[in-house]
């Protein structure tokens, strides 16, 4: 089995046949796959409103009612199961992380409280400031099933009701930023 | 080995004699010729490279193993020449459009195409370069 | 302020026991030992054969071309026997052996007591009797005098410079010739300064020799173009590159010679020796030797015959003490350490010291700590601690642009090392394989 | 008993990243988990075994001048592929909002294909060797470099977060520097040190 | 669907005739592609790197032989003759042989026949010593002692006696590199040509002082005294400045002059022992085994 | 503005090799000279800004007009390709013998995984041309701080007494632990 | 009988300095500093201090004699130099198995891997506070026990027993946007923090103690004084420059506190109070670790440049790296990262910055 001679033509032909047939594959691999990409990254969000409102029926990514805050903006989600209107799920931030900005989906009950937050994006520091996260720490279930009525989202030393994360208060007082602008937009969005 | 000296050495084989000037060929590694384990990894392209150098005083014959000498400045000047300023060019070019607001994709050919003038210029002054990069040989034992 | 060099340098203890001790003269032992190779470059020729009868001051061997130098016959007597013998080098060498008989000078050498001062000969006539006379420098270098003297052509000396400066600890035979034969020194380097056409010459000395330093300044007074420069305490203010940096503020340029600057530099022993070669016809065949160490019992200065055994000189200054560690031809920072007590006395030996067991061994070498302290103490401006390393791997290319070939071996840096590396030992190996290299490269 | 030398070698005496310090940057970059790293490894081996097998059987009617082009084209477009699929099925985050293995291997996947494994691999044992014998050389390879992975993911894992797997040995955080950039490059280092160890006793013995 | 694969095949093929074009002319350009014999070459050669071949490595030695007409002057001396038929093999040319060789130490100086006189004390190597003296006996051309030549041996064939303060090289792992030849700063070895079953006899002793001089400072030395050059059938012994050589290619190991000898720095290794001077000597000599092989050092012992 | 808080992030902050483990291979394979090392930069520093240009123009005004975004890592990866091989026939052709110098002077540039991160990370970002430029240049510097860095300190290693087991790679990667560990310091400067 | 006298190449004398000698004079030096914080900090100091130098020496006798199978050289105190060095790093409350881990990474990667002492090309007592402070940032940044027994306004004015260091305070406080006028009650007063009266790490609380270190050292000529002076003098311009700058036309005044401490404050022309985020020069330079990384640390032989020259590009990178993070970063406190970023720099520095030769011809 001779080697192929490195003639122009043959190169060409080799390369735009390799070319061919590869692209061919990859197009069709692109179509196979195109939808359950498309769910997937729908699902991201779909998983992540799951976590913080209870079980919905609709399809609540579908509407986002936009409320500007702070020169950006906050999505409000609502959670439909069957007719009754579940939970809202709030697409929320804070520019007071101590690496700025973070991005939290808090999950309000109808009544305005809190069923459960997950934080979206965040670059907090490992082992201080992630700790809001879930899987790092119990922290942030203090939030669960209170009411910022009567629950005042800021920590303990401000005058607040949050027990700040150890060593972490900027973080934790930039999550309650978040939450509280969470509910705020709720308010409005509310009104509206 | 630590290698302070001012110059460069590589081994090579000459080729082809005539008047003053030897036609020498090196091997020129790729970025990967000092990983151990190039032969399994296939970026081993090594390739042959020729090097016309002056032969000085000494008499080489075809076929002789030489070491061709070059100052490390030159090395450095080189890749000035070669990369340093057509990139400083790039970005000026690019720069300078954006600034006044061509279109993006124009700029961005622009940028590239300016790289043409360039290479031409070098072209025209090929025969000062001639003159400053020169390489020596030595004769290996 | 004092004048000094600037770049680095130590002040080791100085410890120079012998100051005090006015130069006595050695009995002619009743065999010597006659090296031919006492200087630097080709060793001489012998001109007589074993059985020739020789007289105190004869030539012996003649120089083998421009870089060597005559040998004259230290003592009146027999040739033994041409043959090999250890010498301080530490390796044995041909030497020429002779059995003294009397002491029976050749009649030219005038051995009067009487100071002459006047000299009427020219320039190339003194060179050319200083290169009859067998001069070399004596200050350690044992460089064929009469070679400085002839100053290239396209180069011309300025300033003569005297190395009065004796920085090594313990040696004390150039404080005292200059104490001593401070007149002659004078004439010797009036007649340094005619055979190199100066006009103007000075003598470096340390401020640990104010009698010196006085005596010469007043006799000073007397001969013109002469003058006295006293200098800070600090080693190696006597490597010739730092004593013109100290007293004429120039610096030898990397690889050059003083000549470069307009200078040439003599040791006080060199220049007596001209005195003598020139006023009194006699050749180098004795020197001044200081005898020293801690153990010794009476450390002095002697003037010896060359060829004497150094078991006679220091049998002279007490005996071999029973804890002897070392026996160093030299002083503590540039000598070298012999191998026996038996070598003779050459031409370049200033001094024998003596250091005891316990002073001698090397403390245990640690890794280095990059402390730079041997880079600070470097007159030269090297590193050290860099040259070693690479010395030990072999880098000789790196070597001879870290510019090995600049040092002047003073151990300064050997000196200094907390972690008592042994640096010198292998600059010099580096400075070796680099010479051989670039004389290679040369042909 | 040849083949299983062929299989086998890519442990310890040919590991790609102890001993041949091959596709570093991968294995630096994903090694924050075990189970990152595991499944950056197999991707690999997906592809290395894909386009080993394609290779070995087209190898030979490619012109020798564009033989690297071509085996990036079809290298390339398996890795493309891999992507895809994992895009599509791998992407689901954890049960606390953790990425999804898709979004914690990040750039490495497109980067699969300027790995040296794969490219060299293809180059220098496929190209002139039966399917089979490449097939298993691209699983033995794969498998080399998932172990390698795998230990660097458990060891970093461990050190770090106190856990493998996820599953959690001590209370609260390890050594975090561990599960940092400069953990990777400090935890390779010595694993490489290790295994050579190893691989020479191996050797010798 | 097909617009987005249409695409795909022509964004592709385009690029793919685009860098095929490219390559076609850095293929014409870069024509020579390295020789693949080097690699070959390479792969046939040990791998060392030791240098012992004259060049800096084994792929330098790889190429030259590739690019060299005939092997003149290429020999990989730790390969040996096997090696070198691979490489000629590889190269279609005829393979040169050259006898297999090994390193001999012409000293045998140890403490006990060579009383030490000084004590060193500077940096401990052999080069740094022998720049400063001829050595710490009186004997100025014998072994230092420092081991600069174990340091410098890749293939572990030199270990320093710590008896005799001399080193001993392993004949089986000795490669005839010789490495130690130019480390050692006082010319010691010499690289022999090999005899069956690693047999040789030569003078170990440099030692060119006159015989009372020579004997005075080392009870083995060579004295000059002519004797095995007198006694020698095959001329295979020299003398120069009262030094005998014995030449490897011509001495047929006939073991004649070695009793010859009047202070035994004649060595004889790999023999059986001499039936007759048996009783004598067994008890002088230490018998060092060493793989399968048995090598006879003698122990310096005065007799 | 924009632009000095890109360059500060990619070469300090977020290093290419420090941080974001990519060119590891040149890293630790060609940092044994400072002047190659610095050579090298100058070399990566052209490549990786020229290709980013030319993968960003394939990005934006074919790919993404074409919606066949998915082909990136084929399309960019034969361009680099072939991109790095065109500027040397382009050296050649133009001036043999300043590309003979380099020659003697660099390794080949080779397609390894930093420029094709890097283009893919500027497109990831959602840069603009300038800052894809920019971008691209930054991280050429970064990487050439980080090569350059080390290779200093691997050569004064070359006289140092490195444990047997830690020498060569082993070692260089504790270095590189502890050089990322130090430059975490910058972390959070922009 | 011929004596066997002994040879050896010149010079045959030494001048009896040894590494022993140094390393003791630094552990002199940093006497002080250590009996200041032993009075401050009370046992908690002393159990750190002995921690770490007890691990420091035990690691490297393990791995000298264990591991490289090397020769064993404890004795000659750099160890213990390390050892204590890397406590005044730590604050007097860390939990003993932390201070045994950062002895570990101080020696074991930072030191023996490079082959042991002179060879390691970062500072190990650094590398090993780095590593703890990456790893163990809760403890090690927010968790410093303030002095006992001593009373100042600004400690009894604190509640709890622990808390960030004034840096750390003032780094927060601008995060959550507070100006220093506000922030200036929480931090003790300027000579409070200059002789130890606050909370920090063992060897970062008192500058005056160092200080009396540094003088023993330069006198002893066991360091010279250019790393010292560029490092503390090029951060002090740096820190000066930016705070200048942003001052931007406010007038400089002294205020006082309400509990009576002077501080620099700020007004408007009116005269009034004008918020302003960033400490002054005054505060930066006595507080933190600047004096103990410029006098202590910088200066460690190893990973210090060979020539003056160099040692003033080295110190004055350090000063305004360290400016950099302490202004910009995430961290409180930069001077550890500049000292081993510019360590990775000192190589490079010895290969192109040569001493002044002799006969140099330009
Ligand atoms: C490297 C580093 C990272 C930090 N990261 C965070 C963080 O992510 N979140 C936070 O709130 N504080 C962070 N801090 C701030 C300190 O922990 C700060 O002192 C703390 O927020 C004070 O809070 P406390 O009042 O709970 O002690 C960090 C500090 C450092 C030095
Ligand atoms: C090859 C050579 C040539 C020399 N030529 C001269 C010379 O022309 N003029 C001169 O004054 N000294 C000359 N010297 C002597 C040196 O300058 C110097 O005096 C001698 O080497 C001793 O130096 P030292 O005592 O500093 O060790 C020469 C030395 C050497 C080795
Ligand atoms: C480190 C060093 C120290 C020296 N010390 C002295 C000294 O103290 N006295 C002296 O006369 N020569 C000393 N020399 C030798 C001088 O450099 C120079 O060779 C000598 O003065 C020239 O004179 P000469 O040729 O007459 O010996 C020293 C040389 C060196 C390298
Ligand atoms: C002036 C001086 C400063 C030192 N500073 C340190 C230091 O900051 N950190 C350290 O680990 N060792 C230090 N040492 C000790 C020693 O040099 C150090 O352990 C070496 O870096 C180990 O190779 C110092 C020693 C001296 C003499
Ligand atoms: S004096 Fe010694 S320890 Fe200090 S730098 Fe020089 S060689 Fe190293
Ligand atoms: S011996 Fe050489 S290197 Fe050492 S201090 Fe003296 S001149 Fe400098
Ligand atoms: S044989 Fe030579 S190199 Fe070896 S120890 Fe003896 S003197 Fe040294
Ligand atoms: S003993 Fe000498 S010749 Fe033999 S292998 Fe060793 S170094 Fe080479
Ligand atoms: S350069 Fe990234 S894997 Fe090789």
């Amino acid at each position: 089995m001779a080697k192929k001679e490195s003639t122009f033509t043959n190169m060409l032909l080799t390369l735009v046949l390799v070319s061919l047939i590869s692209s061919a594959g990859l197009g069709f691999i692109y179509e196979v796959t195109k939808e359950p990409i498309a769910v997937a990254k729908d699902n991201k969000k779909r998983l992540a409103i799951k976590r913080v409102v209870p079980v919905f029926t609709n399809n609540p990514s579908d509407q986002a009612l936009k409320i500007p805050a702070d020169n950006d903006t906050v999505y409000i989600y609502t959670a439909i199961n069957g007719t009754d209107t579940v939970g809202y799920a709030i697409e929320t931030f804070t520019n007071k992380g101590y690496s700025g900005y973070f991005k939290l989906l808090a999950g309000f009950l109808p009544d305005g409280s809190i069923y459960d937050i997950a934080v979206l994006e965040h670059k907090e520091s490992p082992g201080l400031g992630d700790q809001m996260l879930k899987a790092k720490s119990d922290w942030s279930n203090q939030f669960e099933g209170k009411n910022p009525e009567n629950f005042t989202l800021k920590v303990s030393k401000d005058g607040g009701n949050v027990d700040a994360i150890t060593a972490s208060t900027i973080t934790s007082r930039a999550y309650c930023d978040a939450v509280q602008r969470a509910y705020d937009a709720l308010k409005k969005g509310g009104q509206q | 080995m630590m290698s302070s000296s001012a110059c460069i050495e590589q081994k090579g084989v000459v080729e082809n004699i005539s008047d003053g000037f030897a036609t020498v060929s090196i091997m020129s590694f790729s970025a990967c010729a000092n990983c151990h384990s190039k032969k399994l990894c296939g970026i081993d392209e090594n390739s042959q490279k020729s090097v016309t150098a002056l032969t000085g005083s000494k008499t080489f014959s075809v076929g002789e193993n030489v070491g061709i000498i070059m100052k490390r400045s030159l090395g450095l000047k080189a890749t000035f020449i070669a990369y340093i300023l057509p990139f400083i060019l790039m970005l000026a070019v690019m720069l300078t459009l954006n600034y006044t607001g061509v279109k993006e994709i124009i700029t961005g050919l622009i940028s590239i195409l300016v790289l043409v003038p360039y290479y031409s210029v070098i072209y025209l002054f090929n025969d000062r370069l001639k003159k400053t990069f020169t390489f020596e040989l030595t004769k290996l034992e | 302020m004092l004048k000094t060099f600037t770049l680095g340098g130590v002040h080791p203890p100085e410890n120079k026991l012998s100051a005090k001790e006015i130069i006595k003269e050695l009995d002619i032992p009743e065999n010597v030992t006659v090296p031919l190779a006492m200087h630097l470059g080709v060793p001489a020729k012998p001109v007589v054969e074993k059985g020739y009868p020789v007289k105190t001051g004869q030539l012996i061997a003649k120089g083998d071309g421009f870089v060597s130098a005559n040998i004259h016959s230290p003592v009146s007597g027999k040739v033994l026997k041409i043959d090999k013998a250890l010498d301080v080098s530490g390796y044995k060498k041909d030497a020429i052996f002779i059995n003294t008989e009397g002491d029976e000078w050749i009649e030219t050498i005038d051995r009067s007591a009487e100071i002459i001062k006047d000299f009427n000969l020219s320039p190339e006539e003194i060179v050319n009797k200083i290169n009859d006379a067998g001069i070399v420098g004596l200050g350690g270098a044992t460089f064929p005098s009469h070679v400085k003297l002839s100053v290239p052509r396209g180069k011309k000396a300025e300033y003569l410079l005297i190395n009065g400066v004796e920085c090594e600890p313990y040696l004390t035979s150039d404080h005292a010739v200059m104490l001593e034969r401070s007149e002659e020194l004078m004439v010797g380097i009036s007649i340094l300064k005619k055979a190199l056409k100066v006009n103007k010459a000075f003598i470096g000395i340390e401020v640990n020799k104010p009698d010196a330093i006085e005596k010469l300044s007043n006799i000073a007074q007397e001969f013109k173009g002469i003058s006295v420069q006293p200098l800070e305490v600090k080693y190696p203010q006597g490597g010739e590159k730092q004593l013109i940096k100290a007293v004429l503020s120039r610096e030898v340029p990397s690889g050059g010679l003083p000549i470069d600057v307009g200078v040439v530099v003599f040791n006080v022993g060199t220049s007596l020796a001209v005195y003598e070669a020139i006023q009194k016809n006699k050749p180098l065949f004795e020197r001044v030797v200081t005898v020293t160490g801690k153990s010794l019992q009476k450390p002095s200065n002697f003037k010896v015959r060359i060829g004497t055994p150094l078991i006679k000189l220091i049998e002279a200054a007490g005996g071999l003490p029973e804890d002897t560690g070392k026996i160093i031809n030299g002083g503590p920072m540039m000598g070298k350490a012999l191998s026996s007590a038996e070598v003779p006395v050459i031409k370049g030996s200033s001094g024998i010291l003596i250091l005891k067991r316990e002073e001698s061994a090397r403390k245990e070498v640690g890794p280095c700590i990059r402390c730079t302290m041997c880079v600070k103490v470097c007159p030269m401006g090297l590193e050290p601690y860099l040259l070693m390393t690479m010395s030990e791997k072999a880098l000789y290319e790196s070597l001879e642009k870290e510019k090995i070939m600049d040092c002047i071996e003073c151990g300064s840096c050997s000196y200094i090392c907390p972690a008592n590396r042994p640096m010198l030992d292998y600059i010099r190996l580096g400075k070796n394989q680099v010479g051989k290299i670039i004389r290679e490269r040369k042909k | 008993m040849k083949q299983w030398k062929n299989f086998a070698k890519g442990f310890i005496k040919e590991n790609p990243v102890f001993i041949l310090f091959l596709g570093l940057c991968p294995t630096l970059g994903t090694t924050g988990s075990a189970i990152n790293g595991i499944s950056m490894g197999l991707a690999t081996m997906a592809v290395l075994v894909m386009s080993n097998v394609v290779i070995s059987v087209f190898g030979k009617f490619i012109p020798a001048k564009v033989r690297i082009p071509s085996y990036i084209v079809i290298i390339a477009s398996f890795v493309t592929i891999v992507d895809l699929l994992m895009q599509a099925y791998l992407n689901t985050p954890g049960p606390h909002g953790e990425p999804s293995l898709y979004d914690s291997l990040g750039i490495f996947i497109p980067l699969i294909v300027v790995n040296c494994i794969v490219l060299g691999r293809a180059e220098a044992f496929a190209s002139k060797n039966t399917v089979l014998t490449s097939l298993i050389d691209g699983v033995g390879m794969g498998l080399g470099f998932s172990f390698a992975l795998f230990l660097l993911g458990s060891v970093r894992e461990l050190l770090g977060a106190g856990s493998i797997f996820g599953m959690k040995f001590i209370e609260g955080n390890g050594i975090l520097l561990f599960v940092m950039p400069p953990g990777a490059f400090l935890a390779l280092g010595y694993l490489i040190a290790i295994m050579s160890k190893i691989k020479n006793q191996l050797v010798n013995s | 669907m097909d617009s987005v694969i249409l695409d795909t095949v022509l964004t592709l093929s385009g690029l793919g005739a685009g860098a095929a074009i490219i390559l076609f002319f850095v293929a014409q350009k870069f024509k020579v592609v390295e020789d693949p014999r080097i690699d070959e070459v390479e792969e046939a050669l040990p791998a060392a790197n030791c240098g012992g071949c004259g060049f800096a490595g084994c792929r330098n030695f790889a190429e030259a032989c590739v690019k060299a007409k005939d092997f003149e002057g290429l020999y990989c001396p730790v390969g040996g003759n096997e090696t070198m038929a691979e490489v000629a093999k590889i190269l279609g040319r005829d393979a040169v042989e050259q006898d297999p060789r090994v390193a001999v130490l012409r000293c045998n100086g140890g403490c006990e026949s060579r009383p030490k006189t000084n004590i060193y004390n500077g940096a401990a190597t052999c080069k740094i010593a022998s720049a400063l003296y001829g050595g710490d006996t009186d004997c100025q051309y014998g072994c230092l002692g420092f081991g600069d030549c174990v340091e410098v041996c890749d293939f572990d064939a030199l270990k320093m006696d710590p008896l005799t303060g001399l080193p001993v090289v392993n004949d089986s792992n000795c490669t005839a590199c010789g490495a130690c030849v130019k480390e050692c700063p006082k010319d010691l070895f010499e690289l022999r040509k090999r005899a069956k079953k690693d047999r040789k006899i030569y003078v170990a002793c440099r030692n060119e002082d006159k015989g009372g001089i020579a004997k005075k400072s080392c009870s083995v030395a060579c004295i000059g005294c002519n004797k095995c050059y007198n006694v020698c059938p095959h001329d295979a012994i020299t003398m120069n400045n009262y030094l005998a050589f014995i030449d490897a290619d011509k001495c047929k190991l006939c073991r004649k002059c070695v009793p010859e000898c009047p202070t035994n720095s004649i060595l004889e290794i790999g023999f059986p022992p001499r039936k007759d001077r048996s009783a004598e000597t067994d008890n002088d000599k230490n018998e060092v085994t060493s793989g399968e092989k048995e090598i006879n050092i003698n122990n310096n012992k005065e007799v | 503005m924009e632009l000095i808080l890109i360059i500060i992030g990619a070469v300090f902050v977020n290093n290419i090799v420090l941080s974001k483990f990519l060119g590891i291979c040149p890293f630790i394979g060609v940092s044994n000279k400072v002047d190659t090392a610095i050579g090298m930069t100058g070399a990566v520093t052209f490549v990786m800004v020229l290709a980013t240009l030319v993968t960003y123009l394939i990005q934006v005004y074919i790919l993404e007009k074409l919606g066949i975004e998915f082909m990136q890592t084929v399309s960019y990866i034969l361009i680099i390709a072939a991109l790095v091989q065109l500027v040397e026939i382009i050296l050649k052709k133009v001036s043999p013998p300043l590309y003979q110098a380099l020659g003697i002077f660099l390794p080949l540039i080779t397609t390894n995984c930093a420029i094709l991160g890097v283009a893919i990370l500027a497109v990831q970002n959602e840069f603009n041309l300038v800052e894809s430029v920019i971008y691209a240049f930054a991280n050429a510097v970064g990487f050439g701080l980080a090569l350059v860095t080390f290779s200093g300190i691997r050569e004064q290693l070359e006289l140092a007494d490195i444990p047997e087991g830690m020498k060569g790679v082993p070692i260089a990667f504790v270095i590189a632990g502890i050089l990322a560990m130090a430059f975490m310091g910058f972390s959070n400067l922009v | 009988m011929n004596k066997q006298i002994i040879i050896s190449p010149s010079p045959h004398v030494h001048s009896g300095q040894s590494v022993e000698k140094l390393m003791y004079g630094v552990i002199i030096a940093l006497l002080p500093a250590l009996l200041v914080s032993i009075f401050f900090y009370g046992k908690g100091a002393i159990a750190v201090t002995l921690i770490s130098v007890a691990s420091c020496i035990i690691f490297e006798f393990l791995i000298q004699k264990y591991i490289l199978k090397t020769q064993v050289r404890i004795h000659d105190g750099s160890a213990i130099v390390t050892g204590m060095l890397l406590a005044f790093n730590l604050p007097s409350n860390l939990p003993w198995w932390i201070i045994v881990i950062g002895a570990l990474v101080s020696i074991g990667i930072a030191k023996m891997t490079f082959g042991g002492i002179g060879n390691n090309p970062f500072n190990p007592a650094l590398v090993g506070r780095v590593f703890l402070l990456v790893s163990f940032p809760a403890h090690m940044t927010t968790n410093f026990p303030y002095p006992q027994g001593i009373s100042t306004p600004y400690i009894s004015h604190i509640d709890g027993f622990s808390g960030a260091t004034p840096l750390g305070i003032i780094k927060e406080g601008f995060k959550n946007g507070k100006s220093i006028t506000e922030l200036i009650g929480d931090v003790p007063s300027y000579t409070d923090m200059f002789i130890g009266k606050l909370n920090g790490s063992l060897g970062e609380i008192a500058g005056a103690a160092l200080l009396l270190g540094l003088i023993y050292m330069l006198i002893r000529r066991i360091i010279t004084w250019h790393i010292p002076v560029s490092v503390v003098g090029s951060f002090f311009l740096f820190i000066s420059v930016l705070w200048i700058f942003s001052i931007d036309g406010h007038n400089i005044i002294m205020a006082k506190t309400s509990l009576n401490i002077p501080y620099i404050s700020y007004t408007n022309n009116e005269g009034a109070l004008v918020p302003f985020h960033m400490a002054d020069p005054v505060f930066h330079m006595v507080s933190g670790g600047l004096f103990l990384g410029a006098f202590f640390m910088a200066t460690d032989y190893v990973t210090s440049p060979m020539v003056p020259k160099a040692m003033i590009i080295f110190g004055v990178g350090i000063g305004i790296i360290t400016g950099l993070i302490r202004i910009f970063g995430a961290y409180p406190e930069g001077i550890s990262f500049a000292i081993l970023i510019m360590n990775g720099f000192v190589p490079l520095m010895n290969r192109y910055i040569k001493p002044k030769r002799f006969g140099q011809t330009n």
